[in-house]
Parts: C-alpha cells; sequence; structure tokens
C-alpha cells in the first residue's frame, strides 16, 4: 500500500464519517460543525487529485464561509431552541432506501463502465493555469459568474430584509 | 507537489496532538473537587436565567451574506491576479467588468441599507 | 494507488448521504447541508474525471470552481428564504410550512 | 527509504515551528504586552518573577497547567471540547507558509506551497468556525453574544484582506511566499503598495479581535467574549490562539510588503524578526492609544471605506501593471 492510497482511505473515511454525523444527528449545530471536517475531508481528496488550487478554494468558501453562514442561519431561526423537536420525518425508511438504491445504482455505474482513460502526462494544474485557462478560454462563464454573483447578492438581500 | 501537502498534513496532525498536549496533562494532574455551584454557567454570580442560545437578529445575517458573495468574487481575483501581467490588456479589461458588476452589488445593498446596523 | 472509480464511489456514498438528508430532514437549514454534501459529491467527481479522463485540460476544475460558487450562491439565497419563512411562519420544519397544500 | 526522512524532517519541523510560536513568539508578546502597557501608562509591570519579570508569563502557564478543568454543566461537551483545538490549530496552520529567513540550500521555511497565500487566507477563515463553535458551545450568554460578533466582524475584514492579498499577488505575479520575498530584492512592495499595507494592518488587527476591534471581548459589556467559559488551561490555549494569529498576520504582513527576510549586514532571520517585532509593537501601541469602535462603526468602516478603498486602489494597480507598463 502506498501512501497515496493510505492518505485517500484515511481521507475517504472522514468525509463519509463527517456526512453520516451532519446527516444523522439530531442537534442541528452538531450537523454545521461535523460539515467542517467533511469539507476538510473533500480538501484532502482534491490535493490527492492534483487539484491545489480548488482544494484552497474549498477550505475559503465551504468551511471559512459557507459554514459560518449556516451557523448564523440556525442562530437566527430556532438557535438551539428547537433542540428537542424531531428532526427526522416520517419518510425515514423510504428515504433511507431511496438513498440506498441510488448509492447502489452510482456504484455499479462507475465500477461497471469502462472508463476511458486519458492519455499524456499531468501538467501542474498551477494557479496559473487556472487563470490562463478562466482568462482564455472560459471568459464568458467568468463574466456570467459575476451576474450571478450580483443577482443572487440582489434577491438574498431582497428576501432577508425585513420588510419595514 | 504531493509532497508539499503530505508535509502540511504532518504538521496539521503533530500540530493537533501539541495542542492537545496540555490538556492530557490537566486532565492527569489537575485537582478534583465537585461543588455544583463550580459548574454554574458564569453570569457575574447571579443564578443562571434560561437558556444562551436563543434567536439573533437578522442583521448578522444580512453582513455575512454580503460577505460570501465578496469572498467568492475574491477567488476569482487570485488566478487573475497571477497571470495579468503575461496575459496584457485584455486581462484588465475584462476584470474590470467582473469587478464593475461586483461593485453595482455592493452599491446595491448599501443602497437598499444591508449595510446599515440597525 | 486510487484510481478513479475509487474516487467515483466516495462521491456516490457521499451523494447517497446528502440525498438521504434532503429526504428525511425536518430542519430547512439542514436539508441545505444535504444539498451542499451532494454538490461536494459532484465536485469529487469533476476534478477525479479531469484527472483521469483528460489530465490536459483545467475544464473539470474550472467547472468544480463555478460549482463552489453556486453552492455559495445557493446558500445564501436558500437560507434567506428560511428566514423569510421564518419570519412569517414562525417554523424552520418544511412539513409544518404548509400554506399552500390549502 | 526516503519517505522516512521526509516524515521525521517533516514533525521536527513541525515541533520546532510550534514550540518557537508558544514559547518564543506567544509567551515572551504577553509579556511585551504587559510591559508595553505599562510603559505606556507610567507603571512598571511584572518585575518579579525571574531578572525584569521576564519569567513571568511561564510562571503563569505552570499555574494554568494546575487549575482545575471545568466544564459548564450546561455546556455542549462535544462542542465546547473540539472548540479549543479547532481555535489554536487554525492558527498556528498559518506558519507554514511563513519564510523565517533563508540560508545557503533555501529559503527557510516550512513549505513552499504553491497557493500560499491563498493557503494563508483559508486557514484563517478556519479561526472564525472555532470561535462560533466555542460561543455555541459554552451555552452562555456572554459567550454567544461575543462569539457571533466576532464572527460578524472577523469575516467582514477578510474581504479588505483578501483584496490587499491580491493586489500583491497582482504585483509579484505569484501566490508563493518565497517569490513573493524574492521580488522585493529591489524595492519593498510598501513603498508600491502603502494603501494595500495599511488596509492589511488594519484587516489584520481586526481579524485577532484586538483595540480598536475589540467589541467582540469587551471586558466591560461581554466579560471575555467568546471564550468566557474557558479557564485553566482552556484559557491559555485560546490566548495562544490570539496571540499566535497576531503574530501570524505581523509575519505576513512583513513577507508580502516588508521584504521578508531581506536586509543588509545582518543575517536573515535576525531582520525578519526586527520586522515582526516592529509590527507587533505598531499593534500594542494602537491598543493602548485607540478607544474601542461601536459595532455599527467597525461594520460601516469596513464596508463603506475598507473595501471600496482596496477595490479601486486593486484597479488603480492592475492598470499600472498591466496597461500602462506595456
Amino acid at each position: 500500500m502506498t501512501g497515496e492510497a493510505i492518505a485517500f482511505y484515511i481521507l475517504a473515511a472522514v468525509t463519509l464519517g463527517s456526512a453520516v454525523v451532519v446527516v444523522t444527528s439530531g442537534n442541528i449545530v452538531h450537523s454545521a460543525a461535523a460539515l467542517v471536517p467533511g469539507f476538510l475531508g473533500v480538501t484532502g481528496l482534491y490535493i490527492l487529485l492534483n487539484a491545489e488550487f480548488v482544494a484552497g478554494i474549498q477550505v475559503l468558501i465551504y468551511a471559512g464561509a459557507i459554514t459560518v453562514l449556516i451557523l448564523f442561519a440556525i442562530m437566527l431561526t430556532e438557535g438551539g431552541t428547537g433542540l428537542g423537536g424531531r428532526q427526522r420525518n416520517e419518510q425515514a425508511l423510504v428515504g433511507a432506501t431511496v438513498a440506498a438504491a441510488m448509492a447502489v445504482l452510482l456504484i455499479i455505474v462507475a465500477t461497471r463502465t469502462g472508463w476511458t482513460a486519458g492519455g499524456g502526462t499531468l501538467p501542474p494544474y498551477t494557479p496559473g493555469a487556472i487563470g490562463q485557462s478562466f482568462l482564455r478560454q472560459n471568459i464568458l462563464v467568468f463574466e456570467g459568474t459575476s451576474i450571478v454573483l450580483l443577482v443572487s447578492l440582489m434577491g438574498a438581500i431582497m428576501t432577508a430584509r425585513r420588510e419595514d | 507537489m504531493l509532497l508539499d501537502w503530505g508535509y502540511v498534513a504532518i504538521f496539521a496532525l503533530v500540530g493537533a496532538g501539541m495542542v492537545a498536549l496540555p490538556l492530557l496533562i490537566i486532565w492527569l494532574i489537575s485537582p478534583r473537587s465537585d461543588y455544583p455551584q463550580k459548574f454554574e454557567t458564569y453570569e457575574s454570580g447571579v443564578p443562571t436565567i434560561g437558556q444562551a442560545w436563543s434567536q439573533f437578529h437578522v442583521r448578522y445575517y444580512l453582513f455575512s451574506l454580503v460577505f460570501v458573495v465578496f469572498d467568492v468574487e475574491i477567488i476569482y481575483l487570485y488566478p487573475w491576479a497571477v497571470v495579468a501581467r503575461s496575459l496584457g490588456a485584455f486581462a484588465f479589461w475584462e476584470m474590470l467588468v467582473f469587478l464593475a458588476i461586483l461593485v453595482l452589488g455592493l452599491a446595491y445593498a448599501w443602497r437598499r441599507g444591508a449595510l446599515e446596523w440597525t | 494507488m486510487p484510481g478513479l472509480t475509487h474516487y467515483l464511489v466516495v462521491s456516490a456514498l457521499l451523494f447517497s448521504l446528502g440525498l438521504f438528508a434532503v429526504v428525511t430532514r425536518r430542519n430547512t437549514v439542514a436539508i441545505l447541508m444535504g444539498v451542499e454534501l451532494m454538490l461536494n459529491a459532484a465536485n469529487i467527481n469533476l476534478v477525479a474525471f479531469n484527472k483521469y479522463a483528460a489530465p490536459g485540460a483545467m475544464q473539470g476544475q474550472i467547472f468544480a470552481l463555478i460549482v463552489i460558487t453556486l453552492a455559495a450562491c445557493e446558500a445564501a439565497v436558500g437560507l434567506a428564504l428560511v428566514l423569510a419563512a421564518y419570519r412569517t411562519l414562525e417554523t424552520v420544519y418544511v412539513d409544518e410550512i404548509n400554506l399552500m397544500k390549502w | 527509504m526516503g519517505w522516512i526522512s521526509d516524515v521525521l524532517r517533516a514533525i521536527v519541523g513541525t515541533i520546532i515551528i510550534f514550540s518557537a510560536v508558544a514559547f518564543i513568539a506567544v509567551m515572551f508578546g504577553v509579556l511585551l504586552e504587559r510591559k508595553i502597557s505599562a510603559w505606556m501608562q507610567s507603571r512598571l509591570g511584572p518585575k518579579h518573577v525571574g531578572p525584569q519579570g521576564l519569567l513571568q508569563t511561564l510562571a503563569d502557564t505552570i499555574k494554568l497547567l494546575q487549575k482545575e478543568n471545568i466544564v459548564p454543566a450546561r455546556a455542549d461537551k462535544v462542542i465546547f471540547a473540539s472548540a479549543v483545538i479547532v481555535v489554536p490549530l487554525a492558527a498556528l496552520l498559518d506558519y507554514v507558509v511563513i519564510p523565517f529567513g533563508t540560508t545557503r540550500s533555501g529559503p527557510l521555511i516550512f513549505r513552499d506551497l504553491n497557493i500560499g497565500v491563498l493557503y494563508f487566507a483559508a486557514t484563517s477563515s478556519l479561526v472564525v468556525v472555532g470561535i462560533l463553535m466555542a460561543g455555541w458551545g459554552s451555552n452562555n450568554k456572554y459567550a454567544l453574544l461575543g462569539g457571533m460578533r466576532s464572527a460578524a466582524q472577523m469575516v467582514t475584514y477578510e474581504i479588505p484582506m483578501g483584496l490587499a492579498l491580491v493586489t500583491v499577488a497582482l504585483v509579484a505575479g505569484s501566490l508563493s511566499t518565497v517569490t513573493i520575498v524574492n521580488g522585493q530584492a529591489r524595492l519593498w512592495y510598501i513603498v508600491t503598495q502603502p494603501v494595500a499595507f495599511l488596509v492589511f494592518l488594519v484587516a489584520a488587527t481586526a481579524e485577532v479581535n484586538r483595540v480598536p476591534f475589540d467589541l467582540v471581548e469587551a471586558e466591560s459589556e461581554l466579560v471575555a467574549g467568546y471564550f468566557s467559559e474557558y479557564s485553566g488551561m482552556r484559557f491559555a490555549l485560546f490566548q495562544l490562539g490570539e496571540y499566535g494569529e497576531m503574530f501570524a498576520m505581523a509575519a505576513m504582513a512583513v513577507t508580502l510588503f516588508l521584504g521578508g527576510w531581506r536586509g543588509p549586514v545582518l543575517p536573515p532571520v535576525v531582520w525578519f524578526v526586527v520586522k515582526l517585532y516592529a509590527l507587533i509593537f505598531v499593534f500594542m501601541w494602537v491598543r493602548w492609544t485607540y478607544p474601542r469602535f461601536r459595532i455599527d462603526q467597525m461594520l460601516n468602516f469596513s464596508w463603506k471605506i475598507l473595501i471600496p478603498v482596496s477595490v479601486l486602489n486593486l484597479v488603480v494597480t492592475a492598470f499600472f501593471a498591466v496597461v500602462a507598463h506595456r
């Protein structure tokens, strides 16, 4: 077993373990806190896939920003006041079945398909290469993102503000 | 590159161990004496009323919302900053459009009072 | 050496866990957390395919960045909706937000 | 077996950096703070433990080690206990990308990452989560209020800090900290980027919750903010996190704007330490000079002054670096 394989299994275990806590915990704040190791595990997987820039962004946005946003939203709605409440609806059994079926289906597809392996050597995925790709080939996506950001900012402010 | 991050991973693991070490030490050597007042929530000596976990004002959310949008904006600036000089004027104008749209967003948030602590 | 399939299996499991949260959770914020897990699973796929199927291109990583952006927007707007719903209906539980059923 | 030597080097490097930060930076920093505050207020400060009170913080730490470990009965035990690891660890992770000096065999840095500056921004953003966990886990009204304010303040000032980092990355054309320091061989970036430097310094002050941005742990209203409930060694670990973060911010400012280890005559590491402590002195000087901001003033200052100014600064810099350069 190589170091990469060991790292992969540890990171996969961390990611999936925290995801299980996120999904099953009866305490919503515990769920939100468990998101952080989950996101960090995914970050590790990105690094194993040589995508270090994406990994940095994952920590900055997911672990640093979205988690804070979610925690704020929890504090703003119920805080810990609703901790005693029932967290799961009556569909738990059906939901578990559906999710398990989905997992089985996806795993079958993933393992049975003969994925074509790309040829060539792996280029270094530096921030510079990402920037080149963004500004040369994906310029429309790049500008489109800013519009999406603007629209969601406006929409979210309008929705969250008190009408008074 | 993986070697770099292997180092970082060891840094994080050993670091977590070193941060946890003093906690282990106090668990071993600290004195223990139980009386209920000691485990009361500290509220300047007055008996605690109710839970601390309560609802907060929506203004916290408004700020974190604008923050998330701008934080996402900045992740696009990093790769741009690295290559801007080699790409020349074109990259500059592209980024100007990008920034202008986001400044519009800031202006909107300002105008709508999302940046007021009321 | 972990190959493409390993990453796909991890991502499939993560996606299913997210799906389970979305289907069974009552709290809207928890549902949004499930959605975030699903988006993360999709991102693992994108980056893994980038490395193993088309190493020369950057498209997978670019797309992962876009997905992260959209996830942030989705969280911002979604949680704003949760707050708005909480303000008018005083609940965050999806099965109690049922005014439209009438 | 090449990997064993790599692992050993990593472990030894980690232990050296952690000990250096804990003992030299943080313990000495706390003492320095007390001495400087005393000097500014015409007092003597700690004087009895060791020569000129030099061992005061060490004695305090030993005292804290013997204190009882109190977890409030109403606290959320898991979150309460994990926050105390998250905050100092996230602060100390910053040190991975800081080049302390240079030797014949290359720069003295734990690891020169390709995405160095981004890594710094990412790890310091993790502190916020730890603080929110500490505030919520304590189940204390002061702690939760302090934690919420802290989080609001830190996320707000992450934006101008990120913009300042981007500006430097643009000038240097790289995110690697070593390349950035090498780019300052002729001219320190503080000369060409004074605005970005000021923005970074102000944002750093806010990120570490120091005066004038200490409304999140204002003694007179919130006891100690998010770590009100933490006592004994856990309190010391939060102090380690705060001071560690402050030194990391100062070290990053030295790296980005003050030429890092560069300087004539003296050895590089000495130059680095001199510049670092000069900036630390500025932080302390500010602390004992300015009154505290109100929360609306603090937020307005970032959103309505710092962010527009740093966006403008970025555009002007980009114009001169990219367009006018040709």
